[in-house]
Formats: C-alpha cells, structure tokens, sequence
C-alpha cells in the first residue's frame, strides 16, 4: 500500500511516498495505525495523527483498499 | 454564488480584490495572514508551507460550499499560498462579498477558523539555528 | 499604534493595503464598502457623499482611539470617500491588523458599526427619476 | 451666527451656510433648535436633527457662543 505522509509525519517516515505492506486486501484504519505505530513508533509523539482515504478524513473503522489514496495527516497548520 | 479557491505560490493581492467586486453587493470583508516575525517569543527567519494540494483544494471547496450555506454571499475568493515564505509575505486570503456587511464578516471568520482546523497545510518555521513543524509537538 | 485616517475623492485600495502589512502583525481584517445597484428595491443610478470633513475626520481618529485602548492593533487604516460614486465604486475602506486574528476582526468591525452610526458624512442616492438623502426620511 | 447645513438639512435652509440673526451672544442648543425649527418648519420632518458646536456633538444644554462653529446634522448615512 501507498501511503502519503505529510509535515512532521513525513519527517518521522522519511519519505513523503512509503511503501507499506499489509497482508489483506481491506483493512480497518484503526488497524493500518496500529501497523504504522509499530513501524514508525514516533508517530505516537505526534499530539494527533488523521488518516484521509481518496481526499477525505477516515474515521477509524473506515475500510481501506490496497488501492485507496491514502494519507498520514499530522496536526495541520495553515493559514 | 462564484468562487475562486487556490493554492499559490504567491497571492496576488489585487487580483484577488477585483474578484470580490460585485454589483449588488455592498459590503466586502477580507482576511489576510501575514508572516510574524516572531512567535511564542522566538525570532522566525521564514516559513515553508507544505500543502496536500488535492485534499486541501476538496476541503476548501467544501467549506465554501458551508458558508454559502449559512450566509448570503456572492462571491468568495480562498487562496492559501505554499512553499517559501518571508516575513510580512501575504499567506492566507479570505473574502466574502455579501449585500449587508454582517454576513461578510461571519463568513470570512468562519472560513478563515475552520480552514485553520481542517484544511491539510502545515507551516514549518524557521529560526536562527533550526526548523519545527507548528502544532505538531505536544 | 500607526493609524491613517482619511476623506478622499478616490481609495486607493492598493496603498490601503500596503499600509497595514506590519511584521509583528500575522492577521489583517478589511471591510470594503461599494456601491450597490440596488437599494431598497429600486435601481441605483449613482451616488453622492458629502461630508463635513474636519468634524468627520476628528470622529474618525476618536472612534481609532478607542479601538486602539479596546484591542491590540498594531495598524489601522480608515478611508471614506466623497464626491460622486458609480455602482463598485469603493466607498470606505476600513482596515486593522493585529498579532491575532480575532482582535483585528473584531476591531474592523466595531469601527466599520461606529462610523455608520457617528460620522458625519451624508449618502445621497439618485434613481432613475429622482434623487434622496439616505436615512433623512422617517 | 453663522450655521453650516448638511445633506438634507442643507435642502430645508437652502445653503450651505445660513447666517442665523441671534439676539443674545450665548444661546442654548435647544433654544437655537426652537429658533431654526420656527424658521424652517421642514427640519421638524427629519427623523433627527444633531447640533455640533466646535466640531463636537453638542447636548441640548451646550451654550453656544455667536463666534462658536455651528453645524446642523441630519441623520448620518456613511460607509
């Protein structure tokens, strides 16, 4: 699976494009983050990490596809 | 309503204006963010925006289409600016033109708030000896 | 604070501008006022201000005095215009920057509120077939 | 005692400035009110009528000296 990461996130994964293996085809958001925080352990520092999938922020029982556009959203801060 | 939603490199400040130009309104209320050359007591040298451009584009639509909504606007124009930036440099335009002033005013504050809670941009500030990703540590 | 307080035939919306961009200051709010086509219902061929403009100047650097002691504003800028005005003409120009957001709109439009109220400056408009000083009929 | 008039109070007196006959050299706002509204019976119409003395909004019992600028102000419809 793709995943995108972004600002302090991307910093942790050192890539703004990861490459990240997942056995299923589908797999529930709150489990992709626990995959992730096991990789990655610095995620859990960040004051709040959101998931979008295809453009919109996921809830964590959101199912995602191998093939979704997936991405790691740290607290953002524009404006 | 018309709308023009951006992510820019550099705002162009008097185009943006012109846009928000219409006959039957009376009332134009625009916000701009600046870069401050200091924050939380600490002397910034510059910023960076990093943008997620796909997703903050939707976002922004979706929370002119709120306003649009709740106010009686005619025109709103959205601009976030990204990459480089230095001090006093325009980084946000916000306006809303509306017929009576009251509603411009709500509905550039309301955009301007929850562009700041949702939008996917982050702004990474720079000072003398070394670079953070704001809201980003604890 | 930096204030500038004026009454001119033409607003130059660009230097308005200009003038409000502070370093310290990461928000600027501005209202703009136009000329609508509509008014009431009934078409708006143009408008006239006049205005008694040494009273109306010392009301307006008052009404920037105590927006000044009520919220940290680093700038401001208060620009009404007078003369003949056709429909998107600006009419005033009303604009504050502040550390935070927040400040700078509330300043801008409890400014934009008072000059409406306190100012004297008289609006006449002209229709098709006559002409009215707004506000001066029950 | 010379009177400046504005927007619609300029239409009633017809000028600009008005050169009003007052007997004493000091005459409270109101009874200068009372003067104008018995020779221009139109000023009565307007929703309000404000008097400024020396640039300032004056109350009803401001004195007014002959040599004071004096002004009639309409209701206001700036901005």
């Amino acid at each position: 699976m793709k995943i995108h990461a972004f600002g302090a996130a991307k910093d942790i994964t050192g890539s703004s494009l990861i490459d990240f293996p997942v056995e299923e085809t589908f797999v529930k958001v709150k489990d992709l983050k626990s995959l992730l925080y096991a990789k990655y352990p610095d995620l859990t520092n960040l004051p709040s990490l959101a998931i979008s999938v295809n453009l919109f922020y996921a809830s964590e029982d959101t199912m995602v596809n191998k093939h979704d556009e997936v991405a790691l959203i740290p607290p953002v801060s524009g404006g | 309503m018309d709308s023009i939603i951006k992510i820019e490199e550099v705002i162009d400040l008097g185009a943006a204006h012109q846009s928000l130009i219409h006959p039957q309104c009376g009332g134009i209320c625009t916000f701009i963010g600046t870069v401050r050359d200091l924050n939380n007591s600490k002397e910034v040298s510059h910023l960076f925006f990093e943008t997620y451009e796909k997703m903050a584009l939707l976002k922004m639509q979706e929370l002119a289409e709120e306003a649009a909504a709740r106010w009686d606007i005619h025109r709103l124009v959205m601009i976030h600016a990204k990459g480089l930036k230095q001090i006093t440099d325009p980084v946000v335009f916000i306006g809303t033109a509306s017929v009576h002033r009251a509603e411009a005013f709500e509905a550039s504050r309301y955009l301007i708030d929850r562009l700041k809670e949702v939008v996917p941009i982050w702004k990474k500030e720079t000072y003398q000896d070394h670079s953070t990703w704001i809201n980003a540590h604890p």
